[in-house]
């Protein structure tokens, strides 16, 4: 049996027995990369973010098909900061996401079965296709397509895990668009006063749905965090290391503390859903320059790369092959 | 006891018996208590689950939302029922969602008290009745409090239960007297206390009474007094259903009078037009359609804003007087 | 042409007659031209008043209010009607509030315009018919643009007055050809059409059928289809009663209707329970007591999220064979 | 006959000529205060806050007669700003105003008698008594008791002025317990974005209702309108004279151009409504020394001071006869 993607380690498992999470990791194993323990960290992640581009990839083909219908958001281009964030958390922490999520799910549960079978609008799907691919639910990961809204729910994860004594943090991602709701705001203010455990990443990419940041905002957003007495780090990477390394300081700051922001500059490069681009084909372009897997592939040896992406690509595979039959 | 300190007390039982409790509002906090002195006390006697807030409505439900996602169960107070516009997008798109969304495998069961009602000239923004327009949103139980029911009864159910509810209390019943002094009216409780019940009362035997009349809250406390002076002085005999919850309807004791009774009057504070009492009569009258002598009567206030001056006020919202004429026609 | 080059078109139209007309919303400008296009070409003529917008519904409405406060005609474009949540507190405490109490004053005449509507697998937070949340406002006016109307018509009569309006637009009628190609059915309009017209649509003179249906929207445009089907393969005569305005209603029509089929079906794809039907029902039951041979059934959605998976939305949703078995039920 | 309060000049009435508010100046006129033409400014100001301060306390007294019903929320000990920076303003500036209006409406119009009749629920108020006392409306001048969405508001009135080319600028007094409100953050953003002659003007009085700043307030209010790219002037004070000059400086600053904040730290001596005031008596007593009238009435010379006093507390005094007698 092969794995598709991996959030796992020893740890996850020795704390997964005495929690819910264990349900989610027991129906999604089968697809979950444990890797070797032989696995080094850069493999992992060129798999991670490997398993994301072609799980992504995948899905926009089968929309082409016209096997998926209804809409989805990928994360093409974005997949380092799923990666880098999430192999800091713990089952206890939450991840809270919004309409770009599949990058963030996969790297959080590897459940690439859950999620493909969701977004077909199966009943195995994590979700039994009720969700479908914005609004994903399972022990430790929730998202929401509505913008804004889950910053202020994120926060009341925090807040429990405060309550509880617990050193849990509560990871909310957020886009720069989204930036544009009043209750991210509300949150801001409240995570600050109660210096809930909440760490808000910003996947600043520039650009919201059709809209460059020109046109939609204002001021700067690092002083929009530091104005509600949110301290913030700002990067402006694709590479994952980088954002693994910073991302790390940051889970570990907020870890029994207060509110921290986390601003990574990245870029979409795929349609802002299916078929919906109307940015300059150079800007698009110039990016595929940057684009997180070839910034990180350097690291992986050759003959590690392509058994990661064989077996990825298998794996992937596989599920269609076995869906498309059902289907059939 | 004041029906505010029943609901306080009602509230500090919940801390108590459940550390799962967290009560988050504006102003809550002591020495101040809330803007209606509801949570007097709480704050003082749990400092961590009793959270005054910043003036953010759409934020604190938010919060709230993620608490109760995380097994805890959050009590959000806003200030005035008319600021329950500022959490319609958190209660519709994510309170109500997540369990749904998520096939079941998340709970989201938020609390959300508020105070509805004019009649203290508080003017159009803080004097309004708006529970109509939360009725009716799949996966939300709408329950109105007053002092015709016990309220510890209704938060134990919800906290037993995993489901979003808004609570509307009302200004005016703050100050009385709880319980409802009902003299010599004859009350009928389902049997078996659910924690939502529907109260039934009438001064003589249903089988006995011209009239169904279905309020909540204050405006069924009103009513009350009416079925009491209207038998005595006028031997007018209607029964009064009063629901504790109004969203989704349990219509099985509304049916039952009106099987009696052949006539049914609803009476509600709210403006009209899609009001609650519409979709009570959209549905009596599917359910008893030939036991009806005449059409359902929907009584609510005028489509228009609560004017500040009083006397506007009383003019515009529904009062002793025009549910003492609704009656007379009707029974 | 398609219905959403249609209300472009009415749009743009507006811009140039009025100048007083600002449209904003997000992601509208060009090249994009909005998620469902309706605006594509109108920023480019008119890019002072064609405003993409930041992700901030509350803030827009709320700015749009000041316009219009100032004299201005702004119309909004919120880009999914589940997003209204977010416009609820500016349309329900400030847009309608502000003529009313400042005493006539001040006028506030926004227009908010979205797409409502499923049937195309964007999920729970993508698909909802929301406007059931937004009837009876006082002081508001929703309208619902279908196939069956001209919006330019209404537009023009909403920049005549100074009433706020929700207009409530539909997903799969974007694509769909404009005018509504109704064949051999009978259409009836008011005389001197008014801006906000309630069209009758039947097989064979009104007098003749054996059911009034009134719908809005695309549901309408389904229902109008079967009133033909039915009509030609199995001689069940209907009316089809469909008003553009759906709150306030003008009831006469529908009256008029009832008076010669006795018998009413609501339908209408948002969620059941304290719908627009419900009070169709409660008004109808009440006027038309007599005429009625049976109660009025109001057909709505199942009262549940609607599920991203199209054979569990499909399930969810009224559609087409709901309404049929309805009809057979009922005529 | 006697005036209340002035911000009336030459100018008004210039313009009021081509203007709507010609009905509003008529209707009110009364017991406008065009003051002497030998009127100082200081003397101006002081007649101008003594007549809030008075009329406000005469409020109070009239809902212990129980005269008046409701609620109402006074400015006493905050009238430096609704006089300092108004004054500035022309009829065709607007300006919006919140739940403590009093002020900020008899520095706009000088119609007490309005007021006053509204907040009495009469049929000649304002807004013939529906809005009462915290939704005042008339032409130049609206306010409601909803907090945070007034913003929004008031750059929806700039950005009319902005499309119809004048220099006309709008100006919106908010609290600092309203900046818990996130539609302010969202207006501050598309303010800020689209450059719309909006100045808000934040009366940071240190409480909100019965909670202090630290219980509901984190970082800095400054900081916030910084990060939306509002230029910021704050001061901390009192002195109608210091508010005046800044604001004067800002009023100008916003015209024709972008937005702007003014953050005025100050106090509010009253209850919040009518019986609710909680603060430490000390803290309380301790604003009292530096009240803006005591801080000004020096720069007035005795008979004038006099003279101010006594006219204002005439002219209050006949309408709450009149009124009274209508009542009786
Ligand atoms: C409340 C709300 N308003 C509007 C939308 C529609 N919408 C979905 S994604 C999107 C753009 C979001 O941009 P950003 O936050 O930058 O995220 P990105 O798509 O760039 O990842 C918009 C406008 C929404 N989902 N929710
Ligand atoms: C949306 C909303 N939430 C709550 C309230 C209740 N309320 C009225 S005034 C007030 C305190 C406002 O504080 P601040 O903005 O600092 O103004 P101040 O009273 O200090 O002048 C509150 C909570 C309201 N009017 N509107
Ligand atoms: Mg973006
Ligand atoms: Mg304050």
């Amino acid at each position: 049996m092969t794995y598709l993607v991996t959030i796992s380690d020893a740890e996850l498992f020795e704390l997964a027995g005495a929690d819910l999470r264990v349900d989610a990791l027991a129906r999604t194993a089968e697809l979950r990369l444990l890797g070797s323990p032989a696995e080094t960290v850069d493999e992992r992640r060129y798999r991670q973010m490997f398993g994301i581009r072609r799980f992504e990839q995948t899905l926009l083909d089968l929309f082409d098909e016209g096997l998926l219908s209804g809409t989805t958001h990928c994360c093409i281009g974005q997949e380092a900061d799923a990666v880098g964030v999430i192999e800091h958390l713990r089952p206890d922490d939450h991840v809270f996401s919004n309409h770009r999520c599949h990058g963030h799910y996969l790297a959080r549960t590897g459940d690439a079965r859950g999620l493909l079978a969701e977004i077909m609008g199966r009943a195995d799907g994590v979700c039994a296709g009720v969700g479908g691919s914005q609004h994903l639910s399972t022990p430790g990961f929730t998202s929401n397509g509505v913008l804004g809204g889950t910053v202020a729910n994120a926060a009341g994860i925090a807040m429990a895990a405060q309550l509880a004594h617990s050193d849990a943090i509560s990871v909310v991602f957020v886009g720069d668009g989204a930036l544009g709701e009043g209750i991210v705001y509300e949150t801001l203010n409240l995570a600050g006063l109660w210096q809930l455990p909440l760490l808000v990443v910003c996947e600043n990419n520039g650009w919201a749905q059709s809209t460059p940041q020109r046109d939609n905002l204002s001021g700067s957003i690092e002083d929009r965090f530091q104005a509600f007495g949110f301290p913030v780090r700002s990067v402006a990477t694709t590479d994952v290391r980088v954002v693994a390394d910073i991302a790390g300081q940051e889970v570990a700051a907020t870890r029994g503390a207060g509110p921290r922001a986390l601003v990574i500059e990245t870029y979409r490069l795929c349609h802002h859903s299916k078929n919906d681009d109307n940015r300059p084909e150079e800007e698009v372009a110039a990016r595929w320059e940057q684009e997180p897997l070839s910034v990180h592939e350097g690291r992986v040896g050759g003959p590690a790369r392509s058994r990661i992406e064989q077996e990825v690509e298998l794996a992937i595979a596989e599920l269609v092959t076995e869906f498309r039959e059902d289907g059939s | 006891m004041i029906h505010a300190r029943v609901l306080g007390d009602a509230l500090r039982e919940c801390l108590s018996e459940d550390p799962r409790v967290v009560i988050m509002g504006e102003d809550i906090a002591d020495p101040y208590g809330g803007a209606f002195k509801v949570t007097k006390g709480l704050s003082t006697e749990f400092p961590d689950r009793v959270r005054t807030t910043p003036i953010s409505e759409a934020g604190i439900t938010g919060t709230a939302a993620g608490l109760a996602l995380s097994g805890y169960r959050p009590v959000v107070e806003v200030m005035f029922g008319d600021f329950l516009t500022l959490t319609f997008d958190q209660i519709v798109n994510h309170i109500t969602k997540y369990p749904s969304m998520s096939a079941g495998q998340a709970t989201c069961p938020v609390i959300v008290r508020t105070p509805m009602g004019g009649g203290r000239g508080y003017g159009p923004t803080h004097s309004q009745s708006l529970e109509k327009y939360f009725l009716g949103i799949p996966h939300l139980r709408v329950l109105a409090a007053s002092t015709l029911q016990d309220p510890l009864e209704m938060f134990r159910t919800l906290l037993d239960e995993d489901d979003a509810a808004l609570v509307i209390e009302h200004k005016l019943l703050y100050p009385r007297q709880h319980p409802e002094d009902l003299g010599a009216l004859i009350v009928r409780r389902p049997i078996g206390e659910s924690g939502f019940p529907t109260v039934r009362i009438s001064a003589v035997p249903a089988g006995d009474c011209s009239l169904t009349i279905a309020a909540y809250g204050h405006t069924a406390v009103m009513v009350a007094q009416l079925v009491d002076r209207l038998a005595v002085e006028e031997e007018i005999f209607v029964e009064l259903v009063v629901p504790t919850q109004i969203s989704p309807l349990d219509w099985q004791p509304i049916e039952e009078s009106v099987s009696t009774t052949g006539a049914l009057l609803t009476v509600e504070e709210g403006t009209r037009g899609w009001s609650w009492g519409s979709e009570v009569a959209a549905r009596i009258h599917h359910s008893c359609f030939s036991a009806l002598r005449a059409p359902v009567e929907v009584l609510a206030s005028a489509s228009d804003i609560i004017p500040s001056a009083r006397q506007l006020e009383d003019r515009m919202l529904v009062g002793v007087s025009d549910i003492e004429g609704a009656i007379r026609r009707s029974a």
